[in-house]
């Protein structure tokens, strides 16, 4: 434990921007975590869904762009439907990564997977993909 | 009575047996399917942001091209699209400037569309409006001691402003297969993501959710499993595969669309599938239980 | 420049109470407005609204207690009434509708209470004068 | 002419800074009605009201105008004062030219143009205004009292203690309420029913105490000190003159069907008392249930079983009414996330209470309702409903913090070797000897805390399978539980809505009854002579319900400490000349204090009922209703004074 929290950040995170991209009010959440009692990729992630969000609402965008947590996110939407403050956390993680994606660092590479998985694999597959993870 | 349908990519290619088990069910019940005109890919996914509008025009003049095919009905097959539809057609619905700013983007010739005018609806959906008993009056093959699992996954039931039934407690498939005497298993997954567009770079995470989702499945005596989305459909069947090299207990479980079981029951040609598009056979299952 | 003239009809319990936390607020607001408290919205019959128009007013505006909170029970569901049929009514007679403008504003609505204020002060000064024979 | 005062109140620099008091001082004097102007420093200063009177007097004035702060801060006191030189309190009006002109603008020509049209309206008005006199009423010191759990116990002992008859309505065939149905009560583990049972025998037998059991209120007409209400008695199909509860008939009963006390986790007859300690000690027939095998008749030794017997109407005059109408737990057939009813090893708060219960369905033995197993491993949730605006509840229901780690704790003295977990978002233990005992709850009996709200949970193998998380460790948690116990939100009884339609008093947008001031009037509501008490204003535990209920009642005792009542006179009469009879004004009223007399072919007002809203004369076609010090002729004044 040696990463001491700097609120600082707070005044340097656009905020304003920040809820432009999302359209969410991230102040609206209490903490409670069932978003991340219930969301079924919690395992591969290293944040915890509700950490995104209590490091965003200290300001962390820093510390938030660095975990594979908003890449793993799937946007199955099980987190909104049972948040009880009704945050739309899957639009939180989509502007995480828009907020990477825009300054050009595409996530994944289509040239970079396999001819034979792609002719296989469904075109919702492909294309989702590439929508959630590059500009 | 005719209904504008909308396919999608994925219909056209390796959901054939969808499209074509799907659509040969509306004749039974004086439904016929009119394909839209110059239709485009819906995006797959919903863009999750308010700020850039350009996601939001596929859907859009997908949905354009409904309204002026004269049918205030939309019918999708795939839950991809049919969520993608639904929620760009909520986005602007409401929202006064945000439909102007889409408008510049369309050509000229495109209608005005409020967001309002045409309504997008599933075959489930559709199929529960025509009803259990409608539908079970034209049961050819009874379908005795099958046991199937239902499998919804996310795009038909959330979020909840375009659900198509209850997000913890959907009752679409139930309603349609325990109408005609089959036995509907209970497991607890029914409602819980396969792990969608990540099997394109994250394929441990679709493993561990099918074998989560199918091991229940199976431990709760399923013959097989019936679904209505291409992508939960690759993502728990092509999967299984490797599963069964990963671990020798992992046991498979066939997965069909619901609508290729719908239509054997109700007597449809089983030549129209396409079996060899299935990883795990599930013929021999069918043929036990007199399906085949 | 011209400042329009607008009466406004308060409800004791809510707008007028506003109007207060407005001001203790120090929420600052366009003059035009001058309030008269009643009771309850309900009391304001057209015809004071009328007075208001034929005596020079350019907009009238009636502040009354958000649905399900009346003081009263019922009486800002009358005042909804009575303004919807009068709207209608003097569009018959050449004034435009928008001079005429019913809001629900609660005791705790301050800085609401300041933002209608001002938007409907607007509202009618964009409207221009209103011209209207006064009556003998 | 009405010889008219004004006095302006310089209030400090809070209006002087913003209206220029001397310019405003000689715009006013030419006013017509107006005699007399004159400005001070802080006119609702001792001096300032002094200065007033002794013009008053001087120059001889009919009315006065005090241009000064809101009227809701000093009306009261201006009028007060003006009465000390004979003066009619009602020739006091209040001009506004505070929090409506000089705080909300700068410029100090504007603000004082605008505090001219201020006084001067308000000017119009006092020209007309008359002298009124309070009304006065007559006081019926009697009360009634709905809702016999401990809020209506204790309003309805304390009330009859003063002296005052008390009669006592509940719903149900014996009071207690749902505090009779509780275990141990926190943070003292008194057993409920030991603290309980004397008071229901106490209010049994005080002889200021009417008890009306298995009846409703269904009509309520009159109003403060003058109410007249209908009381429906259900049938119970039992002569209670004759029966003397010795309970031979509820043996010999051959139909068993789930308790409604038990919360379904026990049996009760078709002939039954809800449960042994009922008051009274009487038995009533649940006619769904009944076979009408007669067995119950053979059986009474009274000879007090009548099947003809059919629901009654009684009629009772009271001058107060108390509101205790309690709660009920919200169901979990709302929480799909959580099983939705269907699991039978999901429980609700309540049901926990009986399973601990010693004089429940298992003796005080907790065992899961499925089988019948002593569970190992008991998962509790909180705020299961509750703290959730966007699907369920948005308020706190305030008492489940502290029965959840009661329920956790006394689990534990019954199971020792069992395992207790509950997930908490925050624990609210704001109250005597409360959080001392949450405290005790983690040290002592080790109840595993997780910080976290359950996602969902679902059956499998037996088991119930808890999906949370605990936020603290950032890590998901699953509990493969034996037993989940939630904690759902506090509601207002189901038909809510008609009692609040009944009695004409407002509830909020979660059902609850409406006080008359959150902070300074809690236990009253909007229409006065009827008082709250309990969870139906609000969740709340025993102690404030009691307090709440002992306020109830001591402003029952006030009220009744006088046999006349005063009443606002600013009400709304009739032109018996204008009025044509039409009774339009009669549908408008909201409470019913307009009656059309057809005989004379006019409408009669009935003053005491008239809360002077006004309404009716708005709607009056002919000007015959007019409200008094609000005529149409006054409001138009007003109207033409602001418009110059």
């Amino acid at each position: 434990m040696n990463n001491k929290l700097t609120l600082e950040n707070i005044q340097q995170f656009d905020l304003d921007e920040f809820q432009e991209i999302s359209g969410e009010n991230i102040f609206a959440c209490y903490q409670c975590g069932n978003c991340s009692a219930g969301c079924p990729a919690a395992d591969f992630m290293d944040l915890a869904p509700h950490e995104v969000i209590r490091l965003l609402q200290l300001g962390q965008i820093d510390e938030v762009v660095k975990t594979n947590t908003v890449w793993i996110c799937a946007a199955c939407v099980t987190c909104r439907v049972r948040c009880p403050k009704g945050v739309d956390l899957s639009k939180i993680m989509e502007a995480v990564r828009q907020i990477v994606l825009r300054k050009k660092n595409n996530y994944v590479d289509l040239n970079k997977i396999e001819s034979e998985l792609r002719e296989k694999l469904p075109q919702i597959a492909l294309v989702g993909n590439f929508r959630k993870f590059t500009l | 009575m005719e209904i504008s349908y909308y396919p999608g990519c994925t219909l056209k290619t390796s959901a054939k047996n969808y499209e074509k088990t799907g659509l040969a069910l509306l004749p039974i019940f004086d439904i016929s399917p009119v394909e839209i005109k110059d239709w485009v890919c819906c995006g797959a996914t919903y863009s999750l942001t308010s700020d850039n509008l350009m996601y939001q025009l596929a859907p859009i003049r997908t949905l354009i091209r409904a309204k002026e095919s004269g049918n205030p009905r939309l019918l999708t097959l795939c839950d991809m699209c049919y969520n993608t539809l639904k929620r760009a057609a909520l986005f602007i619905e409401n929202d006064e400037e945000k439909r102007e700013k889409i408008k510049n983007f369309m050509d000229e010739e495109e209608t005005d569309y409020r967001g309002d005018e045409v309504e997008v609806v599933h075959l489930l959906t559709l199929l529960n409006e025509i009803g259990s008993q409608k539908i079970s009056e034209k049961l050819v093959k009874s379908p005795l001691d099958l046991k199937i699992a239902t499998y919804y996954g996310c795009m038909l039931l959330r979020p909840k402003e375009i659900q198509a039934d209850s997000a913890e407690n959907p009752q679409l498939m139930e309603n349609i297969f325990q109408g005609m005497g089959v036995e509907v298993v209970e497991y607890p997954f029914r409602t819980e993501c396969c792990g969608s567009y990540q099997i394109v770079n994250r394929r441990e995470i679709i493993l561990d959710r099918t074998k989560k989702i199918i091991s229940s499945a199976v431990k709760n005596n399923a013959d097989l499993m019936v679904l209505s989305c291409p992508l939960c459909d690759y993502n728990l069947e092509a999967t299984q595969k490797e599963l069964i090299e990963q671990d020798s207990n992992f046991k498979p479980l066939p997965v069909l669309y619901f609508s290729q079981l719908l239509a054997l029951i109700l007597g449809i040609d089983p030549e129209i599938n396409d079996w060899s598009l299935h990883n795990i056979d599930p013929t021999p299952v069918l043929k036990r239980k007199g399906l085949l | 420049m011209y400042e329009p003239k607008i009466v406004a009809f308060f409800c004791k319990w809510c707008t007028s109470a506003g109007a207060d936390l407005a001001g203790t607020s120090r929420l600052k607001y366009p003059p035009n407005v001058v309030g008269i408290r009643v009771m309850c919205s309900s009391r304001i019959d057209p015809e004071h609204i009328m007075a208001a128009f034929r005596n020079g007013a350019d907009g009238v505006f009636i502040g009354g207690c958000h649905p399900g909170d009346c003081h009263y029970q019922t009486g800002n569901y009358q005042t909804l009434k009575r303004i919807t049929l009068l709207k209608q009514m003097i569009e018959d007679l050449g004034i435009n509708p928008q001079r005429l403008r019913l809001e629900w504003i609660s005791a705790a609505e301050g800085q609401r209470f300041s933002e209608i204020i001002k938007e409907f002060t607007q509202q009618v000064k964009n409207l221009g004068q209103l011209k209207s024979e006064p009556l003998q | 002419m009405k010889r008219i005062g004004v006095f302006i109140c310089h209030c400090g620099i809070n209006i002087a800074g913003t209206v220029d008091i001397e310019k405003l001082t000689s715009q006013i004097k030419e006013y017509p009605n107006v005699v007399h102007v004159e400005n001070y420093k802080y006119m609702c200063s001792s001096p300032g009201q002094q200065l007033i009177n002794q013009q008053i007097m001087d120059k001889n004035l009919d009315a006065v105008v005090v241009a000064a702060c809101s009227p809701s801060l000093h009306e009261n006191t201006f009028r007060t004062s003006v009465q000390r030189v004979e003066m009619n309190p009602y020739n006091c009006e209040i001009a506004n030219i505070r929090e409506q002109c000089s705080w909300v603008h700068d410029d100090k020509q504007i603000a004082t143009d605008k505090a001219a049209k201020i006084i001067k309206s308000m000017v119009e008005k006092t020209v007309l205004d008359e002298p009124l006199m309070p009304i006065t009423v007559p006081v019926n010191r009697k009360a009634l009292v709905i809702g016999g759990g401990v809020a209506g116990m204790q309003a309805a002992l304390n009330i009859a203690n003063n002296g005052y008859e008390v009669i006592l309505v509940e719903r149900e065939s014996s009071i207690g309420g749902h505090m009779a149905m509780l275990s141990e009560t926190f943070p003292t583990l008194d057993c409920s029913q030991c603290i309980l049972t004397p008071k229901m025998v106490e209010v049994d037998q005080h002889p200021n105490i009417t008890l009306i059991t298995y009846s409703e209120v269904v009509e309520v007409s009159g109003f403060v000190g003058n109410f007249k209400v209908k009381i429906k008695q259900k049938a119970k199909y039992v002569d209670w003159e004759k029966c003397n509860g010795c309970g031979d008939c509820i043996t010999e009963c051959p139909i068993n069907t789930p308790s409604e006390f038990e919360q379904q986790l026990g049996e009760r007859h078709a002939i039954y008392r809800p449960f042994p300690q009922a008051v009274p000690n009487k038995v009533i027939v649940d006619m769904d249930e009944c076979i009408q095998c007669m067995v119950c008749q053979v059986f009474c030794p009274t000879d007090a079983i009548d099947f003809n017997q059919k629901d009654s109407i009684v009629e009772q005059e009271v001058g107060a009414i108390v509101l205790a109408t309690g709660y009920q737990l919200y169901s979990l057939k709302n929480l799909p996330e959580y099983g939705g009813g269907e699991i039978e090893d999901v429980i609700d708060g309540l049901a926990f209470e009986r399973l601990l219960s010693a004089s429940g369905p298992t003796q005080g033995v907790v065992k899961r309702p499925s089988d019948g197993k002593i569970p190992q491993d008991v998962v509790f949730i909180q705020c299961a409903g509750s703290r959730d605006p966007e699907n369920h509840m948005p308020y706190c229901s305030r008492i489940c913090c502290m029965y959840t780690a009661k329920h956790a704790m006394l689990y534990k003295h019954r199971v020792h070797q069992g395992r207790a977990y509950i997930f908490y978002m925050d624990i609210r233990s704001g109250g005597k000897d409360y959080e001392e005992f949450v405290q005790r709850v983690m040290e002592e009996e080790r109840v595993v805390y997780l910080r976290g709200k359950v996602s969902r949970l679902y059956e499998e193998d037996g088991k119930v399978v808890v999906c949370g998380t605990d936020t603290l460790t950032r890590r998901n948690v699953e509990i493969k539980a034996d037993l989940v116990v939630t904690a759902t939100p506090i509601r207002p009884i189901e038909d809510i809505d008609q009692l609040s339609k009944l009695f004409k008093i407002s509830i909020n947008q979660n059902g609850f009854l409406t006080e008359a001031h959150p902070k300074l009037r809690p236990v009253e509501s909007l229409t006065s002579g009827i008082y709250l008490a309990g969870c139906a204003q609000a969740p709340r535990d025993i102690p404030d319900t009691v307090a709440q209920a002992s306020g109830a009642a001591s402003m029952v005792c006030a009220l009744f400490s006088s046999d006349q009542l005063y009443h606002d006179p600013i009400i709304a009469g009739v032109d018996e000349d204008l009025c044509s009879g039409c009774g339009i004004c009669v549908g408008v009223c909201p409470y019913s204090a307009r009656t059309l007399n057809r005989e004379k072919g006019i409408v009669e007002v009935n003053e005491v009922l008239c809360e002077a809203c006004g309404a009716c004369s708005a709607a009056c076609p002919s000007g015959a209703a007019q409200q008094r010090n609000f005529t149409d002729i006054q409001l138009k004044n007003m109207v033409k004074a602001i418009l110059g």
